[in-house]
């Protein structure tokens, strides 16, 4: 970050410390319009004399608490501390970057943030009111229809927190649906969503069976069965549809998290079998970051559409027979169901929705295919490049989308801390003792040009000593 | 009169034509689907196709379909529609936090580490608590978390409770989450005056007596109060070895006026989306950050963020000299006060220094979400508490107390006060005057769509019938209030006058009201 | 009903409130006003006072009562209201672009002259001229460049040429910038079918024969026509050594379609914020570059951007290998192939290489802004061009072409075509029929707003009674072109069946009909 | 600027050159929705075999000509190439900077550009249709009593070009108004503007005459006197009522140039017997952007109303007698009153006028007070710290507001040269030989710690050989 930054920097701390920074007085505080005058006169209408006999109700001995909290920061200084903070991060705005791993960095058309950003989405409630909501009510009605549209499904919601939370979701569901206490999961789904699965099962009691990627073998007693496609290390099984099987012979649920980028090349869960699809929206026109606000995609077969957790939009009229939307099958919800309520989500991630939805809708099936296939070919060619580096070999066993793994002559760490010296953002550091592995991604986001310089750079660094 | 009359707008795939696109996009370099095995390939992809305007277009109008705080007073009790300062949108689009990539080395994110620190501390110190976690992407996940932490609590200390307290009057998520946390929820009545009501209290703790795990309570409560003998409530749980779970989504009414911490509780979520000014985005996102006391801590979510002691703190060369060669020689010298008022290190650009990290808590619930919470609802947040201050907190709740008593003040005449005392930053009414007059509540709500008002919370508390919940927070100015006042007062002489109007209500809306009976009995849910 | 119901909005000073402020700003730490001399000293400061949700609503409400290219289909005549794509907002926010001064050296802004220096080049190449000049800040501006620059190049050549001959149908800014250069204006009458009389030219070139400077004409006209007879107009004018001012606001039937350069003009003017699709922002700002001839481009207006040839190209070190220990070697490596296709220089980053200078032309005119033009149109209009490229542009005049046949074929029953033959990127028709049943032009603009249709424009050219000039532009489909011609086609039915519903109309906008007259009789110009 | 640009750049550029980038055909382009089949249809209705048939009117031999311009970019690679380009520029954004001379940087609250921004502000063309468009109506109704407020005048305008052709414009109207042909102006106005006085007058056959600063001394053949407050040096004079007395005794009108930002401190020109005054708005929360686009800021006497150029907008009201907005006066107008009009403009500035009325509403007196406060205290505190430098002197025998002259030890243009090289945009160059001399300028924006840097620096280069 530039010099005047920091500089200014340290005197906006140094006047926070020195003397007080807001140059009104806080009742004249731009986010506070309540005046002197104000206070005085909505005072008297209450009658009382001060806004401490407002707050009798709290025991004296607790009321008005100090607070060990800086002065105000003007927003002049706020935006300078702001900056310096911002460039204290070394990211892909900066540094070419090949980290995928569950969050991954593809282009935002430049109308996504124009419309998202629009006060009138952004600064709205949860539709509770559809004749002055139809903005956010339609958008997630569209947004429902784009998600069955790319996952195949009959069903959607308004979305999810993220996609590990749909995915946990999803087998608490299926365990509703089936009766079932035991949830069958791939240990090739992103460990960190398994994870989040366990916080969630075990909330209710739900025990977690994590099976080899060579067995996945549910059970009479799971409830479902949990895969990912494309799977943590960026592989495309081919066997999908044999697991889909083996879930149904159990009486079990068939869950597929997907890569909803994949989908605009790679036939979609409804066509092998899945019952309930999840998917981390970020790809989808959303910001990395640092790892959220995303937004998870839930979809599944129209039976268990009762059993959905989350808020639905349907379609209805108008007394003037006018159409129009509506939250709706809200008795699933826990405002009305409350502790027999499929889930407890209220607040959801819509902000995060509208904006996969305006990337679909600017995309179209012609755009989404391009990316897809992008990214598949920026991916190969770094596979490539880089498995021809003596030293480096790459894991080809299995056909892959955009990810790979990457066997290192010397420790992922070492190479990733060389590498970031060079302008580069590395693969995810996989080692797990003896071997060292790095999980290497490329989008459209990665030009060949970018990627030669990073097959060079392995290849300096990858013999060195 | 834009075409079909029937339909305010077009949906997307109303709009489409094939052969449209909206975004250009470079091209391949070979045919990629000849490279794919055939089992995997996709066949056709039937989303919608049109051009750049049409989908500018689209989003545009739709958007001037909605209310929202940027057009519209929208006093929804409970949800704390305040002011979204536009300059917490400059910092959340800034591309050093935009661009972080959730996998990243520690050194390399410091910048988005000391934010999450410096807010887990500011929440910790506003709250009385000893530390926060920010893991949780919503209230409702934060109240799974903290209820979570209180089972794996009790779990380490060898207890086995089941039983979680929710009084009646709570948000449909503390029933809905306790169960989601495998306990059974046991409901307590509030008394008449709206506080809880102590005998019931201490005859439920006795009659499910060690079982009970935790009461989970709302403070203020959700009829607007506080609870004046909330003390005693938390010695009573206490003295049952129970812990006391506080719904924080009313924490714009306490900021500043009095820590939870100190009253007793022991762990808290925290709707960043209400009190800290997160822009609802139409049904979010949020997040709903816990706190908790020492007992708690080890048990919080992961990741949870750690400040290690800084000791190798570089030299601080001349900004200036050092310019021109190397730029991380001017961030080396960025090194200021964090915003607990510690010194910290530099700026690590591009040196090795590590002052935050990512741990996991020892005996940590375990994670809530795929990386490290919403962050730019963290980012949002921090930036909101440093622009106000200590003051300014103070002043904020301040001032959504007093206008929530302003508007009771000023109203109570027309419609009939749910409990008659001071209330905290919403007042709760009920519409059974009107109601017996033949506008229901639901009535007054639409009607007052045509006065340019956002509809209150109206039905909700469910112990209250006709429950009109208003919460007009610090950001709406005395003359808002007064014209809102007047409406309101119009309304009530018009639901004694003309009660029909209000049925027919809304008259200036874009539509009027929807049939949701059918769209539940025949869910039309995509195109 | 938001308050009252006489107002849409209130203005600022009516919701100011004495101590309000809508944004912070750090102390100062001395008593400023004490330094100053008191003679020099303000008094009060009569500005209105908000909170910051107050300015926030009031703009957003604002604008929600605004009609516009985000919104509604907008065939104004003339002005080319096209799609404005986003990505080039984006790029007129790059802080490289928005916080470049004006008066920094020529070495450290490379990159905004680069960006000047290839619209220069690509104007030049669109109409088929010498060079170009981006120092205009509107089209009338660049008309008053192009004239000053032909009176400059005339008395450098020793000729007092004082007339300046201009259809009648020009554009007003065509004879109020003649006469703004010292110019008499001398009209010229088209004949039936649009063309310009070649007869009365001869006449009106004869009779002030060698006083004539220039003829000063429209292309395509502002009937919407392109004048067959254009290359014979130029010998004409040539003929009597006078020059051929082009009005280029018309560009966009053009590009690509036909070089005015070829066809005998001297100089033109563009309208970025027409055919380069530069956003109108409600008037403005657009720019005006005019392009020129080669005998005409030593009179150009200063500031000019000149390249310098690109002598000492830097090393182009592994862009990598260098990363870390100073970004500029990271610069130093992108060298790329300029937009005319030319090998460039690096990017100057921290370079000493300065390919591109600001220069003053020999004979220049002089300075027509305080800098060098309004560079962030410019700038959009370079990032259109860019990315539309030469069959994109093509494209872009065939279908505003096609479209504007489309409506004239469509809509040629039931209004009468000024002149019936095909049209260019607009056409023109005359409200005489429905005048004669008793609605006028005016009254079918105001109707098609209830149509959700912005009016095109009307009573201009003046040459044509009850004008209605309808310019769809290449931007809006054929579904919306049929409903805007479905609309039309009903309209006219109404004006032959219920005229008064046209003379009361609108009837579904914001306001009805206004009263200018009064407005200016007793103008009321501030609060 | 980040590697990974312009390693994406060179292969963008080669992409160009190597193969079509365009991914669809231009039937596709997202910016021409009409397709093929659209086009077949259109055709047929009009009665023609093909577009060229639409074309015929153009001279065969014309038609069609070749257009060297590379193919399209798509927007990836149109964002990717124009950070290449802005990175190019070393600016403010990662500069400390104290060059003003008619530019200005300061402090842009974080709400006008969301305002500012909004699709129907941008998108919306001069509102012709009243009924449609009292968005912008009531804002530039507003905006013209915002720059009454300021300035103390009685009318304003919807604002001109920019402060140079707004000052141009004025003393045009001066001549209109007095029906004199010569302008006197002083030599201390900025020299661009006085340029652009001088394009503008040469187009009418006026005559410009250049006072010196001691002699500003019209004559019964002058129109008006034209002077700055603050001077092109920064300069507050204490003649300004002076001069504009001697105009009035001369019979001509005192038109006077501010810095809106100064008016937050210092008087304004209207008590001091001003006639018209201009300003530029640019720092009226306008970016600095190379120069422009900007808004001239344009008001006068009330007897002058008729001779104003510009758009201007009334108060009047509906059918109904609601309240509204029209542009009105427009007799004045080219589109009206054609070669008699009181000027040829036509689109102006209005989206920045838009920007500027919005700061003013953000900062009310309040603010707008503060932010000239800062300007004098900071731009007073740099010259103290200049002062003190061996070497250099700063030129103190007038009071200025934001900007000085300091008399440099050695050529400006070499301590420029190494200020830059220290990250920092030095001063105007204005050495007239033999002195060598530096235009700073400080505002809000220059903390004092980065002023301190600047004085080191100087310092350090000051001395050296
Ligand atoms: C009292 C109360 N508790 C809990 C919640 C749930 O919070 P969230 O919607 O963020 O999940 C809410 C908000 O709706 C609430 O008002
Ligand atoms: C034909 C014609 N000439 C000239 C102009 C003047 O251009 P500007 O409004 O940019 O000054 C216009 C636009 O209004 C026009 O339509």
């Amino acid at each position: 970050m530039p010099a005047i930054e920091s500089i200014l920097t340290t005197q906006t701390r140094s006047d926070v410390t020195s003397e007080p920074v807001s140059p009104v007085s806080v009742d004249q505080h731009p986010y506070i319009p309540m005046t002197d005058a104000d206070r005085a006169a909505m005072l008297a209408a209450i009658g009382v004399q001060s806004c401490d006999d407002l707050f009798t109700d709290i025991p004296e001995a607790y009321r008005r608490p100090p607070l060990a909290l800086p002065d105000a920061l003007s927003e002049l200084e706020l935006l300078v501390e702001m900056r310096r903070l911002a460039a204290q991060n070394r990211t892909a705005a900066e540094y070419a970057c090949f980290l995928g791993a569950g969050a991954y960095r593809h282009f935002r058309p430049s109308i996504v943030d124009p419309l998202v950003m629009r006060g009138e989405f952004l600064t709205s409630y949860t539709p509770y009111q559809p004749e002055v909501s139809q903005g956010t009510l339609q958008t997630i009605f569209e947004f429902q229809s784009l998600v069955c549209d790319l996952t195949g499904m009959d069903v959607a919601n308004a979305g999810m927190y993220d996609g590990a939370s749909a995915l946990a979701e999803a087998c608490l569901m299926a365990c509703a649906v089936t009766g079932r206490r035991r949830i069958a999961i791939s240990e090739r789904v992103h460990p960190n969503w398994v994870a989040v699965v366990q916080s969630y099962a075990h909330g209710r009691d739900i025990a977690v069976d994590v099976m080899p990627h060579g067995a996945l073998a549910p059970t009479e007693a799971h409830a479902c069965l949990a895969v990912a496609q494309p799977d943590f290390l960026g592989r495309m099984s081919l066997d999908a549809a044999a697991w889909g099987d083996s879930a149904h012979a159990a009486g079990a649920l068939y869950v597929v998290a997907v890569d909803p980028i994949s989908l605009g090349l790679y036939r979609p869960p409804s066509q092998y079998g899945a019952d309930i699809v999840v998917a981390e929206g970020q790809s989808l026109g959303v910001p990395l970051s640092f790892g959220g606000p995303w937004v998870g995609l839930f979809a599944c077969r129209e039976k268990y559409l009762r059993q959905m957790p989350g808020r639905i939009v349907g379609e209805t009229v108008d007394l003037d027979g006018k159409r129009g939307y509506v939250l709706t099958l809200q008795t699933r919800e826990q405002h009305i169901r409350r502790e027999r309520a499929t889930s407890n989500i209220c607040t959801s991630q819509q902000l995060s929705a509208l904006a996969a939805s305006v990337y679909l809708a600017a995309l179209g099936p012609q755009g989404l295919r391009r990316v897809a296939e992008l990214c598949y070919e920026r991916a190969h060619y770094a596979a490539d490049r880089i498995g021809a580096i003596a030293g480096f070999e790459v894991e080809r066993d299995e056909p892959f989308f955009q990810e790979f793994v990457v066997r290192t002559p010397r420790a992922a760490a070492e190479i990733n801390r060389a590498l970031i010296e060079r302008g580069i953002i590395g693969g995810l550091d996989l080692s797990d003792a003896p071997r060292d592995r790095l999980l290497v991604c490329a989008t459209e986001m990665n030009s060949r040009v970018e990627i030669d310089a990073f097959a060079d750079a392995l290849a300096g660094i990858g013999g060195a000593r | 009169m834009t075409g079909d009359e029937k339909v305010l707008e077009k949906t997307l795939a109303e709009l489409s034509h094939p052969g449209r696109v909206a975004v250009t996009l470079p091209c391949t370099e070979s045919d990629v689907a000849s490279q794919i095995p055939r089992e995997l390939l996709r066949g056709e992809l039937p989303l919608p196709e049109l051009s750049q305007l049409d989908v500018v277009r689209h989003y545009t109008r739709l958007s001037q379909l909605n209310w929202s705080i940027d057009t519209h007073m929208y006093p929804l009790g409970s949800c704390t529609m305040k002011l979204n300062p536009k300059v917490n949108d400059a910092v959340a689009a800034m591309p050093g936090f935009a661009e972080a990539h959730p996998m990243q080395p520690a050194e390399d994110v410091q910048g988005a580490l000391a934010v999450m620190y410096g807010l887990q501390r500011q929440l910790a110190e506003i709250t009385g608590m000893a530390d926060a976690s920010l893991a949780p992407l919503a209230g409702a996940q934060g109240e799974l978390a903290g209820v979570l932490v209180i089972k794996a609590y009790l779990e380490s200390i060898g207890e086995q409770r089941t039983t979680i307290l929710v009084p009646d009057s709570a948000h449909g998520t503390n029933p809905a989450t306790a169960s989601m946390a495998g306990f059974d929820v046991v409901a307590v009545r509030p008394q008449a005056d709206g506080d809880m009501d102590l005998d019931a209290l201490r005859t439920a703790l006795e009659e499910h007596g060690p079982t009970v795990a935790a009461l989970m309570i709302t403070l203020p409560s959700t009829l607007g109060l506080f609870d004046r003998s909330i003390v005693q409530i938390a010695e009573m749980v206490h003295a049952h070895g129970a812990q006391m779970y506080g719904d924080g989504a009313n924490m714009n009414a306490m900021t500043g006026q009095v820590k939870p911490g100190d009253l007793g509780f022991d762990v808290m979520h925290i709707n960043l989306h209400k009190t800290f000014s997160q822009p609802h985005g139409g049904g979010g996102p949020g997040a709903g950050p816990i706190v908790v006391k020492a007992h708690l801590v080890p048990f919080l979510p992961s990741p949870h963020v750690e400040r290690v002691d800084a000791g190798m703190q570089p030299q601080s060369p001349n900004p200036i000299q050092q310019r021109g060669t190397s730029r991380s020689s001017i961030r080396r010298a960025a090194s200021s006060v964090d915003h607990e008022g510690n010194q910290t290190l530099p700026g690590t650009g591009n040196t090795e220094a590590t002052l935050f990290r990512l741990v996991d808590p020892p005996y940590s619930i375990g994670k809530l979400a795929s990386f490290h919470g919403n962050f730019v609802v963290l980012l949002r947040a921090h930036a909101y508490i440093l622009s106000l201050g200590a003051d300014g907190l103070r002043a904020m709740s301040g001032a959504a107390v007093l206008n929530a008593n302003y508007v009771q003040a000023r109203l109570r005449d027309a419609y009939e006060v749910a409990h008659d005392r001071s209330c905290m930053h919403e007042v709760l009414f009920s519409g059974r005057k009107q109601k017996a007059q033949g506008a229901r509540t639901l009535d007054i709500a639409k009607r007052m769509i045509d006065y340019g008002y956002h509809p209150p919370t109206i039905y909700f508390p469910l112990v209250v019938d006709e429950a009109m919940l208003i919460e007009p927070t610090e950001s709406e100015s005395k003359e808002t209030l007064d014209a809102f006042c007047d409406a309101m007062l119009a309304i009530a002489h018009e639901a004694e006058a003309t009660p029909d109007l209000l049925r027919d209500a809304p008259h200036a809306a874009p539509l009027r009201r929807l049939d949701e009976a059918s769209a539940a009995r025949k869910p039309v849910l995509r195109w």
